[in-house]
């Protein structure tokens, strides 16, 4: 089983995972981040000093797939999370020792 | 250290005990001057019987000038109530552009009312429009004395009105307080047009919109009705405004909302209808309560005079019934319709109830009062359906609220006219029917509508063409607070959402 | 596009100039017809001393008319207070509900107590209830002439009252004014129950009791005190509402907290008490400053005329001083006992004292209020820690400020009884010594605590068979907020903990 | 269970007829006790004109103090916009404790002003300071009798003044209305040092110092202007407390500044300014709507009389006038020096204007009033700038709006001084030319600023020497909510950054 | 050492906090996150347009313990969690390269 | 690939960020979070009832490093973050499988 971790622009959230759906899955947990890359932050003035909020707001994907679907999935992110501008983001990949669903505590890939 | 601080404190102490003893000495010969507020003369006039009514009729201007100002503050604290509900429904990212608008827009309207918009709506002049005195008030004018016809509203005044702004020479107080008054009521009507158009709007765009419609078209169809002009002297009423205040900022705010378009993301390609939630109910609902307190100015200081005190308790009445059984027509409305009790349907239904109650307030029986409200309340709800349906957006139901039920209330008035009350209350009697009175407020909703909604369209549109009306798209996702301000509304919490 | 745009403003232009000069021509040969505000009569009357006497009647009218509206407009503004404290010191997850709660029991109240609330409670009638007059204020008045005892409040007036709602004829107001005064305080004893019931009760449940409380239970105990009942006319006194208002309100409250049982997870099976902080401070905060302006209305306004200005002030001095000991004394407390000066507590403790002085204020000095204020600040602490300790779950404090203070002014005003103050300021002395005070309004206390508490119970029990009190234990985990009203408050910010 | 109900459901039902029959029988034959809250005396006086007089009279009185009372409710209402907008511009961590701090202050404030500020402002004495009727208001007086010069501000009152408090004898309203208009002024300069020394302050040491500042040094400056002293009778004219309050309030706050020290964070080594955001824009915007609504009883108020109107409603349009234009100037300035309208900036200007015109408003024309404004919001743009260079921390920009604008606002008395006006509506004139008024008024400034910066900086440091007036740095890292109360303002909320 | 991520439901942090306590886990870093999964979202209704909120509040727990505790750690996790309803959540298990206290720059198990 | 997930106090944010600036890591993301370990959360008091905060706000960064960099990283975070004081957090370091970045598709240590 394979981790999938998507640092996408918020606004992109609901076609990402729209693009998961498509290919059946449909289980992943979302936060909210802030991203710091090559995308600069904004200057902001407040009472007349400026000052950079250097980290922008992020939405980070978290998804924990079986070997098989790997691909499939992490073309649909990238496909539906790209705009080409700066500042789309990453997907990194990480393996998972095991995943247990805590209801039935089944357990492998009839857990995720 | 230490011995710096005694050494000082020791200093002043013993400065403060010299003065004293000096003071003591050097006191004043002189009696401290006095605040004498009350512009009596200090000589006393000789014949007492004539100082008496004089002192008195001091007395019914003072009061009447208290009653006027205090409504007045309570029709300026309605920009509060405006700039909370509009912030409040429109998201986190949007609401330092939202408060400033607000904010500003009553400073620039104090200043263009003042400039021109008083002129052209009381000077004296044609039906269309004030011609004298137009500008800072200029004209001559010896208020708080009282016309010809109007001599009752202050019986112990001995002066007779001479001056260019003779429409509202009806009113015993003096003149700054009119035009204080008479403030309020244009900066609402421009304030209306900033929930409309929030989200989307140029900032810099919005200020010009504003000072034009306070400077030009507010105070004209304004003349149109209580400056002297023609729809007031052919019967058209409008006690407080639903259709001068209201439904003019809501025609306004329509031609705007169509010239910007819809914000990104409300209308999906399949016609569906994107909810976009307000960021603060708490500050939507506090907006809500300030308004509903606001329009005790509003309606019953439309009186400009405290009377013997009967008109205003039925007017005050009216239109807090109008408010609740608007709340309550929006709350069934909603469960009905909707299955549950929406929030921000049940506000929008008390300001519909407030917007409808403005015009026939001082027209008809309390009981009617509660009726026109109720159905403003439905009416609004629907109103909301409808602008979506037709893909509008208009994220505070300012049309719902002040256009569509500005033009309800205004021919409730008719549908409900009472002559008795009507000389009783609003002293403006006009003895027709139901139905011709229903027929005379359906032309002047008329008249108003066209002028102003095609007036706004082309100032709208000049604006356009000149710097553009709408932030860039960029900007929009992003917010207007960063864009058009660069502060942040809320810094020390996490936002949600991309939206 | 362009052309377009050109030609439409060019017929606009053009269209405005040709209405201007047809304006001009047609120039309405009427006057501007005048909003003759003061029912003054327009023909001047024949005796010109009669005349002058009415016109001075009229302005005293006026006067008092303005201070009753203004008055009444800050109890109505109680409503922003207590929406944002009770919304303020719960969770966001509820925050829509308690809202939604506050803002429209206020409708509610208004439609039932004039529906009937009004006629129950001063309609002429037994020593138990009103019975004339009942509907919709139908019954005969003259207002504002005024009862054969109380000429003086208005020595310019010549007409005596008529009428059926003979308790209230003591002020010189017109009906509908006495009526919205009334009103307001009415919907205030509503809105104390809302807080204590907060976070688990359901919408609809909550808005039946509410109509029947205003509709049926608080006029009649008003009746018995205000309204010529046994209690007022057995030396009983309440001068603006501790046990009129507060306790009643606490008393209902009290009822709904027992039928309903604890939010969950307030109580552990350990005994312990799990605090559940507040959401929002600064509404909490916001929320009792309001109250504290409107207590300016609820107390001086009670005179419900503004005689000399002596009493309005002596009156005011005292609620502002209340308040002021009331903080201090919750602030003491809490730094005390609880190791840090606890925002809710100052609060709390602020409109302690302000309930405390409600029923004593125009019967006792200044220096008595302050010790009332302050006393009620301390009472006020131990009773939020009594409450938690016998694990009545109260989430605002309702219960410790309305119940237990509304009784404890009541008794303070026996206490501290000044019979000059009683005859000055309130015009209502019983000439009874201190301890025969007390002892009468320990009476007062204890029969309308009974009549409400049984009262209360009933209802809500008949409403928990009925259709049941309290939400489901899911709905209260998520939140009412989203079960009740589909909605949120805060949608762009994060929430913290699953609370 | 059931059977329980509605065994106690039957019980009740059948007590309430029983009781409703008793009470039928037992009709109370004493009338209900009448609230005479006008003590105008029962017993018909003998000589009818002498009686109109005196109910005249007490008209007359009544009108004066509804308006004092109404005008002091709104100054006291501007607590909840220093609250507002002193929270909202700080950060959310310390937002409990600046509630806190401006809600308690005013408490406090009502204590120092009752026990003993009021004597050394009002009571007789040198010009230095009061000396008769010092602590509890315990002097000789008869209000609302006025002094021998000031008749014509009650034509119909026939007692002339008796009493210590001569200086406040020109004001036709009782001591108790007079007490509490001033003591809400009080409250203003106290709750002025708030935000200065905000998210870094001891709440025991703030306590100290406003008990201290509003028992001693207010009154004592006070005196000198408006309580008889020698400032006032040397022609100095601050009409409403330009000076008395907002400077004085600014100089206290200036020196507790300096002796506090900056904020963790707030300026870097290499010299570089780190703006700190504040927490909630909503907050601060409608605290600035507050005070702007609350300065209307602030000018308009301080005629403390409603006289024949004109006074009122000039101060009311000018108090106005700055507002809008120190809005639009801050605007404007912010847009040009700063590149965006930063909300914050502009919501100082209105603050600055309203400072500004508070000295001046019944002093000059309305043009003027303009104008000074328009300067005021500039100059607090280059205020804010200027005391960000030099490195004092001022979280609020309390500094800028009431220290500078105090000052301008004193100053530009004298440059736009008009002897018309200040003899219409002030009732003040010196007859000095513009140049005159000006150096008397600089004087004033230079006294007060010396005596109250140098007393402050002494009770300042004698403070931090006996209990220290800075919380530890991990105390501000934290948030003074929790080190100090124990509390969070927004629990439900996530925050973000370590700020 | 592994890390142990578990998804809760966000009333249950409690519990697993302390019955992670009761076998001797006292570190762990909590954040709040939105699920989505089997359980549905729930339909909101504003102004008069229904839309549905498809991310459920959940609770992130992560704890790195050593391999010995693992098997505890994880038990303990999901009796504490489990309600046996749908939304229950998962247990995913990494491994830990390293691990390293920033305070005495101690590594691996003596970390934790 | 190596993922570096430090756990710090919040007010040394800018100082890691800037720290790992300073060695060529200019991508790494960031979360608010709630940590529970030896440092114990605090008291506080609400109407009278006390009751412990016993997670206190933290800063999680998320960096993904090649693995020629890492020890460099992991040497700059410590030595910005550490205070010497209880609380200063932890520093876990995982295998990371693939990153990829969407705007370009770029894998492997290029697209970090
Ligand atoms: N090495 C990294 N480790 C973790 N997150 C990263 C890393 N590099 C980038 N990110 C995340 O990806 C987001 C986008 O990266 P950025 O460099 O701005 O754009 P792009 O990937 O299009 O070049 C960043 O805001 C950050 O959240
Ligand atoms: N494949 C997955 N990857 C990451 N998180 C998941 C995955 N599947 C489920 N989750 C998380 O677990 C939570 C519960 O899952 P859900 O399917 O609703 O219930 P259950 O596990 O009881 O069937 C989800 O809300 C989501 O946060
Ligand atoms: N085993 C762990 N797994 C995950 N996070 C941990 C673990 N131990 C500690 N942490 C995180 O590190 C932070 C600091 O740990 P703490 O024990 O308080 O201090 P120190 O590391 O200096 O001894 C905690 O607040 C928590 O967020």
């Amino acid at each position: 089983m394979k981790k999938i971790e998507a640092i996408i622009k918020p606004f992109k959230l609901e076609e990402v995972k729209d693009a998961l759906g498509d290919i059946g899955i449909e289980g992943m947990t979302v936060s909210e981040v802030k991203g710091f890359g090559r995308q600069k932050g904004h200057t902001e003035i407040y009472r007349g000093s400026e000052y950079t909020v250097d980290f922008l707001p992020k939405i980070k994907i978290e998804t924990v797939v079986g070997d098989s679907q790997l691909e499939a999935a992490v073309a649909a992110i990238i496909k539906a999370a790209k705009t080409g501008k700066i500042g789309d983001g990453k997907v990194f990949i990480y393996t998972v020792d095991e995943a247990i669903r805590i209801r039935t505590e089944e357990k492998g890939n009839s857990a995720v | 250290m230490k011995r710096l601080i005694t050494l000082i404190t020791l200093g002043w102490v013993m400065a403060t005990g010299a003065l004293c003893l000096a003071a003591e000495e050097a006191k004043p010969d002189i009696a401290p001057a006095a605040t004498a507020a009350a512009a009596t003369a200090a000589a006393a006039p000789v014949d007492p019987a004539k100082a008496m009514l004089e002192n008195t009729s001091n007395l019914r201007v003072g009061l009447d000038t208290v009653w006027v100002l205090v409504t007045a503050m309570l029709v300026f604290w309605m920009n509060a109530g405006f700039a909370l509900v509009e912030s409040g429904l429109c998201r986190a990212k949007n609401c330092v552009n939202i408060l400033t608008k607000n904010f500003i827009v009553f400073a620039a309207s104090t200043i263009s009312f003042w400039v021109l918009g008083w002129g052209l709506m009381f000077g004296d002049g044609s039906g269309f429009m004030g011609q004298s005195g137009l500008w800072f008030l200029g004209g001559a004018d010896n208020s708080p004395a009282l016309g010809k016809d109007y001599l009752s509203m202050n019986p112990f005044s001995t002066t007779e009105y001479a001056g260019v702004y003779s429409a509202i020479n009806w009113t015993p107080v003096p003149l700054w307080a009119k035009f204080f008054f008479q403030l309020v009521f244009a900066g609402t009507a421009a304030t209306i047009v900033s929930g409309a158009v929030a989200e989307r709007i140029k900032f810099s765009s919005f200020l010009v919109f504003s000072f034009l419609l306070v400077a030009f078209m507010y105070p004209i169809t304004g003349h149109w009705i209580w400056g002297g002009g023609f729809l007031g002297s052919h019967n058209f009423r409008d006690f407080a405004g639903s259709t001068v205040v209201h439904s003019v900022g809501g025609w306004a705010a329509l031609a705007g909302v169509l010239v910007l378009g819809p914000r990104l993301g409300k209308f999906g390609k399949d016609g569906k209808v994107h909810p976009i939630p307000g960021h603060n109910m708490t500050s939507a609902a506090l907006g809500v309560l300030i308004l509903w307190l606001g329009w005790f100015g509003f309606n019953p200081g439309s009186t400009m005079a405290a009377g013997n005190g009967s008109a205003i308790a039925h007017i005050l009445v009216n239109t807090n019934m109008a408010a609740a059984t608007g709340s309550l027509g929006a709350l069934i409305a909603a469960w009905l319709l909707l299955k549950k009790p929406d929030l921000s349907m049940i506000l929008n239904g008390c300001l519909a109830g407030l917007v409808a109650i403005t015009a026939p307030c001082a027209f008809v029986s309390i009981t009617n009062g509660a009726i026109i409200g109720f159905i403003a309340g439905i009416v609004v709800v629907l109103a909301v359906l409808f602008f979506d349906k037709i893909r509008v957006d208009d994220p505070v139901g300012a049309l719902s609220v002040h256009l569509v039920n500005g033009v309800w209330g205004t021919l409730a008035l008719g549908l409900f006219y009472d002559n008795q009350i009507a000389t009783d209350v609003a002293g403006l009697a006009t003895k027709l029917s139901r139905a011709e009175q229903f027929m005379v407020q359906l032309k002047g909703v008329f008249w108003v509508g066209l002028y102003t909604f095609v007036g706004a369209l082309i100032i709208w549109y000049l604006i356009k063409l000149a710097v553009g009306v709408r932030v860039t798209p960029e900007e929009e996702i992003e917010g207007l607070d960063i864009g058009e301000h660069g502060n942040e509304a809320y810094p020390n919490f996490q936002s949600v959402g991309g939206k």
